[in-house]
């Protein structure tokens, strides 16, 4: 029995990548794809220390960039999705828009640490460029975009900025509600991926990549709250 | 004062069941052969065990019975263990001021109970640093100074040379009169029981005889203290002057000499003249280097063993006498009770 | 070399293992002596109840923690109901995580040192007059000093290094519950090696230090025949 | 209820607790023993180091250990350029990551219970005619075995939950690398609740079951004046 | 076959510095007060210290110099510790057990050792459900079953009564003499030396006399032996009839008669007869309850304690005799050296 296609994908991809299995399972039966969540940056670090992966979605440009530069990739990051944030509340209130979030009562702002998470990043962005800076002090750090969505669950932060794609998974379809944060607010969060060197030549990991990047695999991924960049051919 | 426990407790297959009255002052003798309840006795008095079915009073107050148990820091009840306890994380003049620090009414001062027991230059010791004996003497003298109520001793001089358990006993039997400490004493030796004891409990497999005072308990010719050396008569008497280097000891109207050091006798003396150390005579030998012989009748004779014959005796003054002679013996001299005789006392041994 | 941030982070993160560590052998101790000594029928099952928080995975852990002490959960809100102000995100919360955490490497060791010392000195101290307090502060603590140390530095250590509990409790907010194991994590998550050496040298080498110190304290056993 | 994927993280899960433990027992016991006896001036710094691993976050440290047995690494490229391969990403590297991060709960009190023993029962065992080895498995370890129970239990509870230096070193491999505690960490990323819950509940009872039947095991001192 | 250790060792402030030969075989008593390094002897020569310079050997065979030292195991010396340890998580037998398996050539059964000290009933015992003295017993029993070349033991019966303590004493007696096993005794009980040892030695502050058969040792009337009791003779003697109850003892030409049990003899006795039990006359007494009349002449007369007099008297088949008298009695009497006196031997106790 052959290994099964090893894909490794940034959190922020779960729903998206769940459908994107069912829909590659039904065009090739035979094909075993597994995926493995984490977060880009220690995929990054595995992927440059032998780590048995075919394909690298990451959450954003620069660590498929980096591995590509090391010589880790097989071929050049293709962008696969557009990143949205948006701002969430979980409860039944009106979800506030990103500059409501000044009211005193968003005592807590939960986003991904900015360090690390690209949407973290982006979402520090947006509030400087919102004129929001001052908000600083209440911003409470996740480890990652799905860990601030928890805080915010748990009650414990009183809105969050999160990943768009968040909102399309059963779990939070319907729970209290979420407004965009205007693109312009922050650079655009381009999602890439990569083929690694360990799959150059391998039919699979091509096949896979393809599908991803067809009109049908981009049918999935907008149904998940990605933004789609213009079809590469 | 006293003390009264009666005592219904079963470790495993052993069943203690005790059951005495004491005064409250004075030195008692528990005595029996291993393993028959005596520390577990102890225990029981300490507080230490909850045994099932006991009633223990002292001095009116309750400290147990079936539904009670007075937890063992408020008996105020000091125990010197048969496997001497020191605590290893203080040195030994920390182990001694534990028990200082905690006792309301000190009746000695650290310094006096170390050199009481002959530790004065251990003070500085850790206590994994000491020899057998050395730990059984800083046990006792830690004891001493929490001033308990009762204190009780579990062959507390099992690890010690003669010499310096013949002092320590001494000092113990002392302390017992003038700080009017009760103690129970546990002891394998039938001599440390005839130098310290006021009375003497017997115990047997778990049970225990009543209580009686030391002479009567010596002047039984079959009990267990005289499983070692054989019976004993032990007498009290007073000293009635020097002379020779000789000490008269006036036993009533009797007199007995001894070997004396010296020095100005103590108002009390304890003597101890073994049934062995008697002979009989018809009459006063003469030429012969016996110093002490009383005139006394023969009260009754038992069988001993091994074809030895006991003769109690007693003298003009009333007091008790044993003599062990052989069946031989006294056939030849004809002995029988109501004779008069003469006891020649080879031996007499000082007991303080 | 050190960001201001990172300063505070090590300021933060010395606070919370000081203060896990006391209050770990303050509530430790007396739940170890009665593990160590009580009949109770329910004895194991409490000895199971206080090593579980370690076999959750540390975030999910405070997860469950966030929910009960934020405003929403028993804990905070009862707070928030009685006029003060629940424990998320605060230094007090990444400290009732980093207790319960480490409870088991507290209690477990202690209890052992406790059973070690065995009945007589306890008994002797009793009949010396010594209350069951004063036993136990002035015998059985010293005594088991050992395992207190044992219990304090893996109780410390385990903190210093624990970050999963901590990060979903607190939030990671510089100067009030950000530590330094957090800041590490951030490092290498960031592809920031060479931040990441760094504090983790010096996070290696204070740690080193402090454990040496303490354990060069500690007595060895007499080896047979020496 | 459960996937099959979870089926298959409990086994891996199961197989790394055992064989984490029985290491750890193997590794660790010679190691607390020499700790506990020696006279070598290198023990307290021996001691700082066994805990070292703990105060790094664990995917800190499971970074230097991918680095350390992945293909480029020392252990890893020696392994490689031996005809083997690298330990990164494989049960047996999980494996290893989990020793080293739960060596200190063993080894300390396993260290504190051999030094309770004291030195006489082994210096009789010596004059009875018992060698050092002898010694040590007729007399050390069963006088220590409570200690040996406490390091099996928290070196057993703390593999259950770890899951940062697993999750680094291992990739999270299904079938392979993946424990339960990451599919319950990914399972509350994923924000599916229902299935952390479910997995929580079932680590947690299991767990609980099991330290339960081993402590009720385990015998209590007795009290003074009971 | 012989034991030579030169050992000079400092633990703390104490320093030891022992330096004997002894025979390999018999037991020879270690006798001085407590603190004197005994018991720190006693791990020397098992090999559970290591003391800085030494030269132990054993029948040429070498346990420690400077440089090298055998360690406790490949010994093969039993040891009984002062306070027995035994191993907790092991019952009884279990203790029992680890001995035996361990010993190449048992010479003794499990059940056999057990009943020898009387623990027969207690195998299956845990062992903190024992008395002090039956884990004494336990310990013993245990050291046996290792059958060692050597058996050291530390006071191994201080916690036991005085019958159990005589049995065992008796039995380990005979062991050391059919097993060929040569023992060490700590003993701080002059009588258990008597009884036990052949030969003595001396120690104080941690140095040694150079040992002596028990008859010179107990011969010396300074000897710290007779702290307790007093200067004592032992005598050696073989049976020769019983009469009336009463076994004939030999020695040399001189008969003694003591009280006897009725089985058959054994083939050599020990008796010990004590100073103060002997009384000189210039004639036998007649119509006294003494059996024991030996003519003797005086040898020498050493001024003792306490106004007495001990005189050394050797009878007619050269036995050697103490007798302890008052001064007074020996001047009424007027003794001298060379006088022929006749000796009254009012008890004589038979150490088997
Ligand atoms: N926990 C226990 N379980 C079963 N039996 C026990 C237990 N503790 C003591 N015993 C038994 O109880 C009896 C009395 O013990 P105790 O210690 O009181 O004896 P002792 O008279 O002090 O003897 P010794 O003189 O040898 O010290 C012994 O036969 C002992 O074996
Ligand atoms: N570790 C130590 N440090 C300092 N002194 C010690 C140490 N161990 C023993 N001693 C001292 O050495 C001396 C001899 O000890 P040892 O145990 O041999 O005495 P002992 O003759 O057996 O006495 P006892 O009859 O009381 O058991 C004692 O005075 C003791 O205090
Ligand atoms: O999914 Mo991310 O890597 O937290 O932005
Ligand atoms: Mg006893
Ligand atoms: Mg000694």
């Amino acid at each position: 029995q052959t290994r099964p296609l090893t894909v490794a994908a940034a959190s922020d991809l779960r729903h998206a990548m769940q459908a994107l299995q069912v829909e590659y399972a039904q065009r090739h039966p035979d094909e075993r794809v597994r995926v493995v969540y984490g977060s880009s940056g220690k995929f990054s670090a595995q992927i440059e220390h032998g780590a048995p992966f075919d394909l690298f979605f990451s959450a954003d440009e620069a660590y498929p960039q980096r591995l590509h530069a090391r010589g880790h990739a097989a071929g050049a990051p293709r962008r696969y999705a557009l990143g949205r944030l948006v701002v969430w509340v979980s409860g039944d209130d009106a979800p506030p828009a990103l500059a409501d979030l000044a009211a005193p009562r968003y005592a807590r702002i939960a986003i991904a640490n900015p360090l690390h998470a690209p949407y973290g990043q982006r979402a520090e962005e947006a509030l400087h460029r919102a004129g929001l800076a001052t908000l600083r002090p209440r911003l409470v750090f996740g480890e990652n975009v799905s860990q601030a969505a928890q805080m915010v669950q748990s009650g414990a932060a009183d809105a969050g900025i999160v990943a768009l794609a968040l909102m399309f998974g059963d779990e939070l379809r319907g729970r209290g509600g979420y407004t965009l944060v205007e693109e312009s607010l922050h650079a655009p969060l381009w999602q890439a991926f990569i083929v690694t060197r360990r799959a150059a030549g391998d039919a699979r990991a091509a096949r896979f990549a393809d599908f991803v990047l067809s009109d049908a695999g981009r049918a999935v991924l907008a149904a998940h709250g990605f933004v789609l960049p213009d079809r590469e051919d | 004062m006293s003390l009264s426990a009666r005592i219904g407790h079963r470790v495993g297959a052993f069943t203690l069941a005790v059951d005495f009255d004491l005064p409250g002052s004075g030195v008692t003798a528990l005595f029996g052969p291993s393993g028959c309840g005596k520390t577990l006795t102890l225990r029981c008095l300490a507080g230490l065990e909850r045994p099932r079915r006991a009633r223990i009073e002292w001095n009116g107050e309750l400290w147990q019975d079936d539904a009670f148990h007075l937890p063992p820091h408020r008996r105020r009840v000091g125990l010197v263990p048969q496997e001497p306890t020191l605590f290893a994380h203080l040195d030994v003049r920390g182990n001694l001021a534990y028990a200082l620090s905690r006792c309301a009414s000190p009746a000695l001062g650290l310094d006096e109970a170390a050199r009481l027991v002959g530790i004065a230059d251990l003070l500085d010791r850790r206590t994994d640093a000491l020899s057998g004996g050395q730990r059984q003497r800083v046990a006792i003298a830690r004891a001493l100074l929490s001033h308990p109520r009762l204190l009780l001793l579990d062959e507390p001089l099992s690890a010690l040379d003669d010499p310096a358990r013949r002092g320590i006993a001494l000092d113990l039997r002392r302390l017992a009169r003038d700080l009017g400490l009760p103690m129970i004493l546990v002891s394998h030796s039938a001599t440390e029981v005839e130098r310290l004891a006021d009375r003497v409990v017997l115990m047997r497999d778990g049970r225990n005889d009543a209580p009686r005072s030391l002479a009567e308990a010596v002047a039984d010719p079959d009990s267990p203290l005289h499983a070692g050396a054989g019976p004993a008569s032990v007498l009290d008497g007073v000293p009635a002057g020097i002379e020779d280097g000789l000490l008269a000891v006036a036993l009533g109207a009797d007199r007995l000499w001894l070997p004396w050091h010296g020095a100005a006798p103590p108002a009390s003396l304890r003597l101890r003249i073994m049934a062995r150390d008697v002979a009989l005579g018809l009459a006063p030998a003469r030429d012969l280097s016996v110093l002490n012989i009383l005139p006394v009748t023969i009260e009754s004779m038992h069988d001993g063993a091994d074809a030895t014959v006991l003769v109690a005796c007693r003298s003009g003054s009333g007091a008790r006498l044993f003599a062990s002679i052989t069946r031989r013996a006294a056939t030849m001299l004809g002995l029988a009770p109501g004779m008069r005789v003469h006891a020649h006392l080879k031996a007499v041994a000082l007991l303080d | 070399m050190l960001a201001p941030q990172d300063w505070q982070a090590i300021g933060v993160t010395l606070r919370l293992c000081l203060w896990t560590t006391v209050i770990l052998l303050l509530l430790g101790t007396p739940l170890a002596w009665w593990l160590a000594h009580t009949r109770s029928r329910f004895r194991a099952a409490v000895e199971a109840l206080v090593a579980l928080p370690l076999v959750l995975p540390p975030t999910v852990l405070g997860f469950y923690l966030l929910v009960a002490l934020g405003p929403r959960g028993p804990v905070g809100g009862l707070l928030e109901t009685l006029g003060g102000t629940h424990l998320a995100f605060s230094f007090s919360g990444i400290l009732i995580g980093s207790v319960l955490y480490s409870l088991p490497f507290a209690v477990q060791p202690l209890q052992d040192g406790f059973r070690a010392i065995g009945r007589q000195p306890l008994e002797v101290a009793a009949t010396l007059g010594a209350g069951p307090l004063d036993r136990f502060f002035t015998v059985a603590l010293p005594l088991a000093r050992g395992s207190v140390l044992t219990a304090a530095t893996l109780a410390f250590a385990h903190t210093m290094g624990e970050f999963g509990v901590v990060l979903m409790i607190g939030g990671s907010i510089p100067g009030e519950t950000q530590v330094l194991s957090i800041a590490i994590y951030d490092a290498a998550e960031a592809l920031d090696y060479r931040r990441a050496h760094i504090l983790s040298a010096l996070l290696l080498a204070l740690s080193f230090v402090i454990l040496w110190l303490v354990f060069a304290r500690r007595r060895r056993v007499a080896t047979v025949g020496a």
